[in-house]
């Protein structure tokens, strides 16, 4: 691949992580504004966020501002230290996540030989600080929503790992960018127009994705650990103020980075069909057209976040390992068998 | 949806209740001390304290399966909650010494005691409701109705914490509503009304008798009104 | 009551949230759960000591009190009009349905009747206010196990009865309309098409709650099944209303015990299931609102012309005795038992009121339930902590 | 070179403190987490010798997996707040009699054999790809016989949790 500009290793890597800083928040604000405010309001009949200044603009500048000037309030019985790093922890496994995911041939912040497996690996540090936020709060609703959240997270991870795994199977390789080049420059069945985006041969990989990753996200249906009318709001309920933003930034962000794998994956990532991969202008525009996919995925995520109820605990689990797992390895095997004879 | 018409209440005889009545006056026996018909409306039967709980499972067991409630009144005289000094309340203070004295004259059924436990049940068969009722002696002792009815047994609680009656052979007579170190039970006659002693309730002005002079010129203006809504639509 | 005991209360209430947080040490065993009295599906202060082995209840006990407002010791204070202002806020979701029963059997202690034209649109409200209160079911019962949409789009066309009812009585939550002998006032001009107008928005919300509940699949299999009530204990706890309805028992007393009202006049039916479970009640509740609207309907193409008052005396003194009448409210049997000893208030008011009923039930059906049952099961019982506690 | 020695300091304290930490706190679940961070500067150190996919592995399964099911089952049992006091049992003197004869063995070993040698850094880069081909083809007999022993503690372990 080209380099876009020769730069020292530090300079690169300075206005890498910046970038990063500033992407991060801002994905997760569109997330928002978008869907919870915009979408969500209008399918829910509420007047106030499409009220706020021009378009509803200012609802999240007042959000913002509300969740900035609240106390930081400790439980008394609190394990302090526990109880303030939870947040962060979680943060940190939205922000890992956010390394490896491509926005164009080399607008990336690192390019991983094993992208897929690394973005699986640090998405699921986000069960260690809803863990600690659970078991620190000194409250048994966070403590049971921790606890749920743990149980739901692990056995959602196997489906999730098993659902790219067609995928890797079918790209032959772990790195995104190749993914993405698989895609681009696939066939179906001799026709390579469109290239091959493997919602189109892996649509049960898609599916199985997009329910454990609802499932990850803790979205309805399976929103149990943060449940407000079961657990009046799970592993977070005793967080407020700044440190609450912190996991509703994680909550949207990570939304963001699984939105953006499963588009990666799946639809092609920032690559147009009638572009060669390699091309630079691909630097520029694929960035907007990773945009168009990623809120095209989010905004089923958030669909049926808005439209369905809730699972109960045992049901989630049984789906998890009776319906999506053995799905799952047949989809593997079926595209182990295709990928041998074909 | 039933294709009666509307009864006109006093003009037939309640043939349905009567016929209860009638029922009942033989299986309880001795039981029934005393019974009430009012046509169209409800049926009333007393009996005895000793037999509360059997008669409730006779009633029952002749199709009265549907519980209703329970409860308790109080004929103790009513101070009437005006406590203020008006020649109403003035006899009040001197009633501590005296025994107490009870007026159910006006109550269904009759009865001899301060308090009374009423229950109501529904036989959904006959679509017709009924009204027990019996008196608490002395030692505020019943029988409990937990055990026919399970309903009874958060009703059976309130009661025993608002009037003080206890309910033999119920396991849990903690206060329902009240906080358990709640002393006195509210809803006996005698209990005052803190609120209402401490601020007089302005209402008391709004029950003053009118003036005689005044009397039929507000009949009459409430008969115009009433004649000109007669024509509207 | 007064300042010590609020203290006291308020010391308990204290002492009972704190309890709600980890002890020392946490035991796979038992565990101790409160339930309320903050929390946000007991909306109010009803509150669930649950022991729990694992996520599994094993007793489920309600305690309640915490809003416990001596209804009926105010009202042996109080004269009988005066008493329905505090009547209305029993059961503050259908509050005009609360004063009915009230009114109708001091009428009937005074042997007065309210003339057809008040009877009539006595009717019209009562079941306005049932679809107001139900349609508030309909929504929160998607928020009890998730799903937020069905009860934004419940308070939306709520509104539009409540507004209803706001043109005739002029409130909208505590309209204290009804008189004994009749109505305060007649129904305003052009308001009957308008409420007609209304319920046709009424059925549309109650076909989209259809389509966005009942028929989906997550919320079958969370009510399906789940906190069954057999008929033979459902009238042994008293349970009444659409929970008795959904146990397969035919008893709706706007048919089989109508005061007088004018249910008799129109064509409606009652509604069963026979299952018993969470699902049976919402699917009741959502037949009633949709028949609701119907008798609504034909209601008020038939509106009798006369006065709206019948002559009552201007100081209401009720003969001495006693009457017991219930009414088939939104929450279930409504009843006041009054006894008057012939002064301007009553001697003792029991108010019978549905959700006390329907709550006491929670510790049989609650048994060896899951914690999301727990809710499901609350939310499909449907009560109003002032109906709990009066 | 300089960065990484630097940083290959920060992460050695890291881990070698938090690993002190974990022994030493009084509280159960502190010490899992002393724990998830000495096992995650261990995946740093990882990636500071280019091992990428033994990192990723690290911490997808150790944190992500073992750790998690570590705290869960410590806060599903008995995760008291606050300090306990019979945290340290009595063995203490011996346990760490033990570590230090493990440590002193594992250095011995590790001078003995390499020496001062370096590493070779213009060498091949072994990448994921290799690890796969090795895994796949010279050690594909012992991989498959632990992917059986596996399964057979899997079997053996749904068996034992059966209470029918």
């Amino acid at each position: 691949m080209t380099t876009l500009l020769a730069l020292p290793y530090w300079q690169e890597t300075g206005i890498k992580l910046g970038l990063a800083l500033v992407v991060i928040p801002t994905t997760s604000l569109i997330l928002v504004y978008l869907f919870l405010f915009k979408m969500m309001a209008f399918m829910q009949s509420r007047l106030g966020p499409n009220d706020t200044g021009p378009y509803g603009t200012l609802q999240l500048i007042a959000e913002a501002i509300k969740f900035l000037q609240k106390e930081d309030i400790h439980p008394a019985q609190a394990d302090r230290r526990v109880f303030r790093m939870a947040p962060v922890v979680v943060l940190a496994s939205t922000f890992l996540l956010y390394v490896v995911l491509p926005a164009g041939p080399d607008a990336v912040v690192e390019d991983l030989d094993t992208g897929v497996f690394y973005a699986m690996a640090v998405s699921s540090l986000s069960v260690l600080g809803i863990l600690m936020a659970g078991w620190a709060s000194a409250n048994k609703y966070a403590l049971l929503g921790g606890l749920r959240a743990a149980g739901q997270l692990i056995a959602y991870e196997l489906p999730l790992i098993l659902a790219v795994m067609g995928v890797v199977i079918q790209a032959e390789t772990l790195n995104l960018q190749g993914i993405v080049e698989a895609q681009a420059t696939g066939e179906i069945f001799g026709f390579g127009g469109i290239g091959n985006p493997f919602i189109l041969t892996q649509f049960l990989a898609f599916l199985i994705f997009m329910i454990a990753a609802q499932a990850e996200l803790t979205q309805t249906p399976f929103d149990m650990p943060v449940a407000e009318t079961e657990l009046v709001g799970g592993f977070h309920v005793e967080y407020t103020g700044f440190r609450f933003l912190l996991f509703f930034m994680a909550e949207f962000g990570t939304a963001f980075a699984f939105s953006a794998l499963a588009s990666v994956m799946f639809l092609g990532g920032w690559w147009i069909p009638g572009f060669d991969v390699d091309d630079n202008i691909l630097n520029v525009l694929g960035p907007g057209v990773m945009l168009a996919k990623i809120l095209l995925v989010a905004f089923f995520i958030f669909w049926v976040r808005f439209t369905y109820p809730r699972l109960r605990e045992d049901q989630l689990q049984k789906f998890a390992w009776k319906v999506l797992i053995p799905l799952a390895l047949a989809n593997i095997v079926l595209t182990g068998i295709f990928k041998v004879v074909f | 949806m039933t294709d009666e018409a509307p009864a006109e209440e006093t003009a037939l005889p309640d043939e349905k209740r009567e016929a209860l009545l009638a029922h009942f006056s033989e299986s309880l026996g001795e039981s029934l001390v005393e019974s009430h018909l009012q046509p169209h409306e409800d049926l009333w039967l007393r009996v005895t304290a000793e037999s509360w709980q059997d008669s409730i499972r006779t009633v029952k067991s002749a199709g009265f399966e549907y519980f209703g409630f329970l409860s308790a009144i109080d004929w103790d005289i009513a101070p009437e909650g005006r406590y203020e000094d008006t020649e109403f309340d003035s006899g009040l203070e001197e009633e501590d010494d005296e025994p107490v004295e009870i007026d159910n004259s006006t109550g269904h059924g009759g009865g001899d005691s301060r308090f009374q436990i009423l229950a109501q049940l529904y036989s959904l068969s006959r679509q017709v409701g009924l009204i027990l009722k019996t008196d608490v002696g002395e030692d505020m002792t019943v029988e409990t109705i937990r055990d026919v009815f399970p309903g009874a047994d958060w009703h059976e609680r309130e009661a025993h914490e608002m009037f003080g009656i206890s309910f033999r052979g119920h396991p849990t007579l903690q206060p329902l509503y009240l906080p358990t170190e709640f002393e006195g039970h509210p809803l006996r006659k005698d209990f005052p009304l803190l609120a209402r002693q401490v601020k007089p309730w302005p209402g008391v002005v709004d029950i003053e008798e009118i003036p005689e002079h005044l009397e039929a010129q507000l009949e009459a203006e409430v008969m115009a009104a009433f004649e000109a809504n007669g024509g509207a639509s | 009551m007064t300042a010590t005991s609020d203290r006291e209360q308020m010391a308990y209430v204290s002492s009972q949230a704190a309890d709600a947080r980890v002890n020392v040490e946490l035991d796979t065993g038992d565990m101790t759960l409160n339930i309320g009295p903050q929390h946000p599906a007991t909306h109010g202060t009803l509150r669930l000591a649950c022991r729990l082995d694992g996520e599994q209840v094993v007793v489920a006990e309600p305690i309640m009190g915490y809003m416990h407002r001596g209804y009926e010791k105010l009202c042996e204070v109080r004269t009988y009009p005066q008493c329905t202002t505090l009547i209305n806020r029993i059961d503050w979701l259908g509050s005009f349905a609360n004063e009915v029963p009230f009114i109708l059997a001091a009428e009937r202690l005074m042997e007065v009747e309210a003339p057809p034209r008040a009877q009539w649109i006595r009717t019209i409200l009562f079941e306005l206010s049932r679809v107001a209160n139900l349609a508030l079911f309909l929504g929160d019962m998607g928020v009890q196990i998730g799903a937020l949409t069905p009860v934004f789009f419940a308070f939306r066309d709520r509104e539009r009865v409540l507004n209803q009812i706001e043109e005739v009585t002029g409130g909208r939550f505590h309209p204290n309309f009804d008189r004994i002998g009749g109505l305060k006032d007649d129904i305003p001009k052009g308001w009957v098409e308008e409420t007609r107008s209304v319920m046709v928005k009424m059925r549309t919300f109650c076909d989209e709650m259809e389509d966005l509940l009942v028929g989906n699949e997550i919320f079958q299999a969370r009510c399906r099944g789940v906190g069954v009530i057999p008929p033979e204990v459902a009238l042994g706890y008293g349970l009444s209303g659409a929970n008795l309805r959904a146990s397969g028992v035919d008893w709706d007393l706007r048919r089989d015990a109508n005061p007088g009202l004018a249910w008799d006049q129109v064509d409606w039916r009652v509604w069963t299931h026979p299952d018993g479970d969470s699902f049976a009640r919402y699917w009741v509740r959502l037949q009633e609102t949709r028949e609701a609207t119907h008798i609504v309907d034909q209601l008020l193409d038939g509106i009798p012309s006369g006065p709206i008052m019948a002559k009552v005396p201007r100081i209401i003194k009720v003969p001495a005795g006693e009457a017991y009448l219930s009414t088939e409210n939104p929450l279930g049997e409504m009843g006041y038992y009054i006894v008057s000893k012939g002064d301007l208030g009553p001697f003792r008011v029991k108010i019978r009121t549905p959700s006390f009923n329907n709550i006491s039930i929670v510790p049989w059906v609650m048994k060896g339930v899951y914690v999301p049952d727990v809710i499901t099961i609350l939310g499909s019982l449907y009560f109003i902590l002032g109906d709990i506690d009066r | 070179m300089v960065a990484q020695n630097i940083f290959f300091g920060i992460l050695s304290a890291i881990v070698i403190l938090s690993a002190l930490r974990m022994v030493t706190t009084r509280n159960i679940v502190h010490a899992a987490l002393y724990l998830v961070a000495v096992l995650a500067g261990l995946g740093a150190l990882y990636v500071l010798l280019t091992a990428e996919f033994v990192a990723t592995t690290q911490v997808l399964v150790y944190i992500g997996a073992v750790m998690v099911l570590f705290l869960f089952g410590i806060m599903l049992t008995k995760a008291p707040l606050g300090n306990a006091m019979e945290m340290t049992g009595k063995q203490w003197p011996i346990a760490a009699g033990v570590a230090a004869l493990l440590g002193g063995v594992i250095v011995y070993s590790l001078v003995n054999h390499f020496g001062s040698d370096r590493l070779v850094t213009d060498g091949p880069i072994y990448r994921t790809a290799d690890v796969s081909d090795e895994v796949f083809s010279t050690y594909i007999v012992p991989f498959e016989a632990v992917s059986v022993l596996l399964l057979a503690a899997l079997i053996g372990a749904i068996v034992l949790a059966r209470k029918d």
